[in-house]
């Protein structure tokens, strides 16, 4: 069995892993990097729990090839938060309770961090379809949408 | 709500505790556990809706190098067919252990039939596809009506109708009937002005839980086992366990992880006594997660159904006289909510006559596990709907029709028992006083209402509360965490305490270090397991009083517990500074020692819940689509004690409810095999499908718990099937009896209302 | 069980190589929202993965006189972004943006799409009515195929062993033009289309003077309807020209039952989808 | 004197067809056992899989549980919950 040597940056740190070449990118992470906060809910790219930032595009980790990742820079939801500080959009998922079982939320995270950095100013219609691709059976998405428009004022006001 | 300031933190808005866990990828869910040295664990399943297992060969399997485990049926014990405590529950122990591992048949497509444990994933696959099954597969039958009819292919020859006097002789595939009976039905008819039959049907649907069933064992050689997985009941899983596997309760530790989800399908075992059965002939950890797909073919949906409704009415919108019959898939087992969804289906309302009829029906499907208010959204769809065109009929506005027949303080239910002090009126009320009914219909766009009525459940609990030596509090409970409980046991200790929010640390703890825990379900943590909380933090501020009372040299009776510290009850009682938690935690060790509560209950009195559910739609007329513009439910929930995850409960039911209503269905070919076992194709809502979800908290205090606490979880999926079928009546003229109400469905009804669109 | 390699070459010629070498056993790795689905699923076991993203002509996008070059594994995302081919092709964008999520097309790519080969895929029809022609390379060289050749049946194609699709040119076309793509799912994203329709118009002095009509998810293969298109040039688009092509529509289809639709609704909607997407590519035409 | 209250097909199957029976009672369980006494078939169906409605509140599992000499005391199916 010959693996392939992949290195890559994964939040930040320059990582080298060895992985066979059918390995998914989620399976890397969770298995050999010990990174599990990123989730497998379906595992064909429908649920979004797996959803990182692969050089600042979406996409869900169970859609990627481990062996892929070589000279790019990943995100996952163990690299959003900086040093003790969580990421706005983590704080407001907290205090406005946009999540309930919390097994979407780090994909749900990742999806809304990415649809900001591309759209500071989303409009409601635009969060809903901007995080369609994340399935949350739990809250209804209400207060997730709420979370993400709130953030996004927020992060307006404090740009003016 | 000015009543609610009553409290300092009981309903407020706290951070839930385990928030920074669950937001940064620390928090650990089922498939995050690992041990060294485990092997992976992966389940054969039938490829037959129905088939004798005349042989199965492993081998080869066995042989395969890397394999070190496989287990099939004969290695779990039989099992006695009777009903049988497992835990707090009452199950078929002949059942449960031939769903875990099929014996004699395979009786659904996805049934377990063998597992194997192997070095890697990939060797597990590998010695899956050479293990050999021979099966004489035999006809099968999945539509519930199918299997009611006679020479339906029989799925448990020694199955007999239970219910039927005298009991029938042959076998069927009705496992029990049900009959609930109130005044005259038949004498009520002919006294309505109108009256209205229609037949419903509903698709079994999945709870959908994002995250898949995973398990970890860990059985050692002196016979002890340790067990990591995702459920909402721990105790449950040691008590099926322990059964299943001739286990004593105390050589099995279950440790919950964080669950991804459950709303009732993870209140029962699957992988669980498989990983252990692995385990134990491998001498390993074994580790098994199911895949989505496995998810969907193997774990329990719930029932789909036939509901037929006859009603009738006075011409002043006074129900006279209902008569209904509920048939409900079981799937492989007999075992479906029948029961509930009988005793439901005509609870909001208060009418003379009542007749139901409930028919607990196998097929060729997964056996189905609970659901939000198991049972009730499938006969609430059918009455919901007929009360709907009876207002419609009679042009009554829909909210006036149901509070003129709204069940009440005093109202006898068809089931047996009279109403207490109950909610609905106010519900009905608040919803007619909401924003959103009190808003102008817009143009091109329907309004539907539907309500719904669940029991709730209390059960059994335990709990304790420590004293840090810092004066820091932890409360330790045995219930998984699903939707932020730790915040509302939290909250009510530290009221009950009087210190601060944050400085109560609630913990889930493992079957080894709690009392006996019922499962999280049936909305009952908030209200049984809360109480236990408060009785445990009770009990410690007794223990707190008794240390100031001994530090002061007075009686106990003199000290009172006020604002997180012990003052003298009175000025008579001498001069004292009061002793704050901190200062009787730094020396309990010279008072008596550590400072600890404790509470164990049978929690009686969950407040039953009424929901009234608001919705406005559109459909586009040449596809059938519907889009929801506006959507409020209002709800009895007692007391919220953290309102946001209240609202939580509510919106979350009710997106699940439209999905039910809109698009999810479990697809099966000619074969019985699931077409749809995937989320692309099991239609769940996402976040573009869905406007807000407007709550409207009706707080009703619940009598039997101290906060008020009613379960609130339940309730909110039962009516938005009806509410949505009656928006789509309304706005297109014709009544849609099958869900769910998918595009193609929608379309085919409106065409077939209007032949010269189909001819076209 | 043999292990799968993985290459990523930098040029097309090296990656027609790989392929050549691989026996038949290799795939080629684009976006992979397919191929690692199938492969999960057990449905493929490819012996060696070719990942194209890494090769400049394949992920490019650029204009040679007036026509558009778009590389096969341009990502959906990375089109979405791209001003100038979404001025000039919007049904062709659109559809390739109804892809999956946002997820999905952060991967997924119109070459992948083509190659899967499903009927229902999105960028198809809008490829097929703009007249797209795929370039391929294979062991024997470059040739120019027209998109709509290249599907073969539901999960084939008429790609000779170890040809890869390049990429897509889309035509220079007179002021005048515009295309639309829609497509019908029972929920809002996340689904594969029921039916799909793309129109591509070119109109002067309110005549419509070209036309090419494609439909998806109706027959084995995406379909390229001529009777649709007879039926609106050299019409006005009133309302008895645009019912003549849905109800073309509606003839051409060859749709089956299954667990996403209907025969009876896949030919309903393929008559509305044409009408409500030529309303939108007149409109754009006009304002060309 | 308590007003037992049981199901119709339940009392179809085990009790006469009687649904309301006045018994004598201070427990669950005393209720349960004059329930028995009067209609033998009842024996062993009332303490397994059965929910008990004291005066409008649903306990899951009663047996010690004291009525009152006006309760209204009903045996219906068992209720879960998701």
């Amino acid at each position: 069995m010959s693996k392939t040597h992949v290195t890559t940056t994964i939040n930040g740190e320059p990582t080298e892993y060895l992985c066979e070449a059918s390995q998914s990118m989620l399976d890397v992470l969770r298995d050999e990097l010990d990174l599990t906060g990123t989730k497998e809910g379906c595992g064909s790219g429908d649920c979004g729990a797996c959803s990182i930032i692969v050089d600042d595009r979406l996409v869900c980790a169970c859609l990627m090839l481990g062996a892929e990742a070589e000279g790019r820079r990943v995100l996952t939801i163990e690299g959003m938060s900086h040093g003790d500080k969580l990421h706005p959009l983590q704080q407001k998922f907290i205090e406005m309770a946009a999540l309930q079982c919390g097994v979407c939320t780090p994909g749900m995270l990742i999806a809304a961090k990415a649809l900001l950095d591309r759209n500071p100013n989303p409009s409601e219609t635009e969060v809903r379809f901007g995080l369609a691709g994340n399935l949350c059976r739990c809250t209804g998405y209400d207060k997730i949408v709420r979370a993400v428009l709130d953030v996004a004022a927020e992060q307006r006001e404090t740009t003016r | 709500m000015s009543e609610q300031r009553r409290y300092k933190w009981v309903g407020t808005r706290q951070n839930r505790p385990d928030g920074a866990d669950k937001v940064t990828g620390r928090a650990r869910f089922g498939a995050d556990f690992n041990l060294p040295g485990e092997l992976v664990g992966k389940v054969l399943r039938s490829p037959h809706a129905h088939a004798v297992i005349k042989s199965i060969d492993v081998s080869k399997a066995a042989a395969l190098p890397g394999v070190k485990a496989v287990v099939t049926g004969a290695d779990f014990p039989e099992q006695p067919d009777q009903l049988l405590p497992a835990g707090e529950m009452q199950v078929n122990l002949r059942d449960v252990t031939r769903n875990v591992m099929a014996k004699e048949k395979a009786l659904y497509e996805g049934h377990a039939i063998a597992a194997v444990a192997a070095t890697t994933a990939a060797v597990a696959q590998e010695a899956l596809s050479l293990i050999k099954v021979d099966y004489e597969v035999l006809p099968h039958v999945i539509d519930v009506q199918e299997a009611m009819k006679d020479g339906a292919p029989i799925l448990h020859p020694h199955m007999r109708t239970d219910g039927v006097k005298p009991a029938p002789e042959k076998a069927s595939n009705i496992a029990k009937r049900l009959e609930f009976n109130k005044g005259d039905a038949a004498a009520g008819f002919g006294k309505a002005d109108i009256v209205i039959e229609r037949e419903f049907t509903t698709q079994p649907v999945h709870q959908g839980y994002i995250e898949p069933h995973a398990a970890l064992a860990s059985a050692a050689e002196d016979g002890q086992v340790q067990l990591w997985t995702t459920t909402q009941g721990h105790f449950q899983v040691r008590g099926f366990c322990c059964r299943l596997l001739n286990l004593e309760t105390s050589q099995l530790r279950v440790t919950p992880s964080e669950i991804g989800g459950g709303f009732g399908g993870k209140t029962v075992v699957y992988l669980e006594p498989v990983a252990i059965r692995l385990s134990q002939k491998a001498g390993k950890p074994v580790k098994m997660v199911m895949s989505r797909e496995e998810v969907f073919r193997a774990s329990g949906p719930t029932s789909g159904g036939w509901v037929k409704v006859k009603m009738g009415a006075k011409k002043d919108g006074t129900i006279v006289a209902a008569d209904i019959t509920v048939a409900l898939q079981a799937g492989a087992f007999a075992g479906s909510p029948v029961g509930p969804s009988c005793m439901c289906s005509m609870a909001c309302y208060d009418v003379e006559n009542i007749h139901v009829v409930g028919y607990d029906v196998v097929s060729n499907r997964p056996k189905v596990a609970a659901y939000r208010a198991p049972g009730a959204p499938i006969s609430a769809w059918a009455v919901e709907s007929v009360v709907d065109m009876v207002a419609q009929e009679l042009n009554i506005d829909p909210i006036d029709l149901r509070l003129k027949n709204a069940a009440k303080q005093g109202t006898k239910t068809h089931y047996g028992p009279t109403f207490g002090v109950i909610g609905m009126v106010e519900t009905l009320e608040a919803a007619k006083a909401s924003p959103h009914y009190k808003s102008k219909v817009k143009p091109g766009y329907a309004r539907g209402v539907a309500a719904g009525f669940w029991f709730n459940v209390g059960a059994d609990s335990s709990a304790a509360a420590h004293v840090g030596e810092d004066g820091s509090v932890t409360i330790i409970s045995g219930n998984p965490d699903i939707g932020g409980s730790r915040a509302s046991l939290a909250l009510m200790a530290a009221e009950e305490l009087g210190i601060d929010y944050k400085k109560v640390r609630p913990i889930v703890a493992d079957t080894a270090s709690i009392g006996f825990n019922f499962v999280t379900g049936g909305s009952r943590v908030t209200f049984a397991t809360g109480l236990a909380v408060v009785n445990a933090t009770r009990d410690m501020i007794g223990q707190l009083k008794q240390r100031a009372a001994k530090l002061w040299e007075v009686d106990v009776d003199a000290v009172v517990w006020e604002d997180g510290e012990a003052r003298p009850s009175s000025t008579n009682v001498g001069k004292f500074e009061p002793l704050s938690l901190a200062k009787l935690a730094a020396s309990a060790s010279r008072t008596g020692g550590p400072i600890n509560g404790h509470a164990q209950l049978n929690a009686q009195g969950a407040g039953p819940g009424f929901g009234v559910h608001i919705v406005d739609l559109k459909v586009d007329p040449d596809t059938g689509i519907c889009t929801i513009d506006r959507y409020t439910a209002v709800q009895d929930v007692g007391t919220a004690i953290h309102p946001s995850y209240v609202e939580g409960q509510l919106q979350g039911g009710a997106a699940q409810g439209i999905g039910w209503a809109l698009n999810e269905e479990y697809i099966y070919d000619a074969k019985g095999r699931l077409l749809n076992p995937g989320f692309l194709d099991y239609r769940m809502p996402v976040a573009s499908d869905l406007p807000m979800i407007e709550t409207v908290l009706v707080e009703v205090p619940n009598p039997a718990h101290p906060y008020g606490v009613r379960g609130v979880g339940e309730v909110p999926i039962i009516p938005p099937m009806a509410a949505i079928g009656s928006a789509i009546a309304r706005a297109t003229g014709v009544r849609m009896v099958d869900l769910p109400i998918s595009p193609p469905r929608l379309s085919a009804a409106l065409d077939a209302a209007t032949p010269r669109m189909a001819a076209e | 069980m043999m292990e799968a390699q993985y290459r990523a070459p930098g040029s097309v010629d090296e990656a027609v190589a790989l392929m050549a070498g691989a026996g038949g056993k290799g795939r080629v790795l684009a976006g992979g929202t397919d191929l690692l689905v199938q492969m999960r699923a057990g449905m493929v076991a490819p012996g060696l993965i070719v990942d194209v993203k890494r090769i400049a002509e394949m992920t490019a996008i650029s204009q040679i006189a007036g026509a558009w070059r778009v590389g096969a594994a341009v990502t959906g995302a990375e089109i979405h972004d791209h001003a100038g081919l979404k001025k000039a092709w919007p049904g062709v964008v659109e559809a390739i943006n109804l892809i999956g999520s946002k997820q999905v097309q952060g991967r997924a790519s119109a070459g992948g799409n083509l190659c899967n080969a499903s009927p229902a895929a999105d960028s198809v029809p809008a490829l097929v009515a703009a007249g797209a022609i795929a370039t391929v390379q294979g062991p024997n060289g470059r040739r120019e195929v027209p998109v709509e050749q290249i599907p073969a049946g539901p999960g084939k194609t008429s790609l000779k062993p170890g040809e890869i699709v390049v990429s897509f040119t889309l035509p220079a076309r007179p002021a005048g033009s515009g295309d639309a793509y829609l497509r019908l799912i029972p929920r809002t994203e996340m689904d594969i289309a029921v039916v799909g329709c793309g129109v591509n118009l070119t109109m002067k002095d309110g005549t419509c003077t070209a036309a090419r009509v494609a439909l998806g998810a109706v027959a084995p293969t995406v379909l390229l309807v001529e009777g649709a298109a007879k039926a609106l040039v050299g019409s006005k688009l009133d309302d008895k020209a645009i019912e003549a092509a849905a109800a073309a529509c509606r003839a051409a289809c060859k749709p089956i039952d299954d667990k996403r639709g209907t025969i009876v609704y896949r030919t309903k909607i393929a008559g509305v989808l044409l009408k409500r997407a030529v309303a939108i590519a007149a409109e754009r035409a006009r304002s060309n | 004197m308590a007003r037992v209250i049981l199901t119709y097909s339940f009392a179809k199957q085990f009790a006469d067809g009687q649904t309301e029976i006045e018994l004598p009672g201070r427990t669950v369980r005393q209720l349960i056992r004059a329930l028995e006494a009067r209609f033998p078939a009842l024996e062993g169906h009332l303490e397994g899989d059965i929910a008990v409605v004291i005066d409008g509140v649903v306990h899951q599992n009663a047996l010690l549980e004291e009525v009152a000499e006006d309760s209204e005391v009903a045996f219906i199916p068992p209720i879960g919950g998701g």
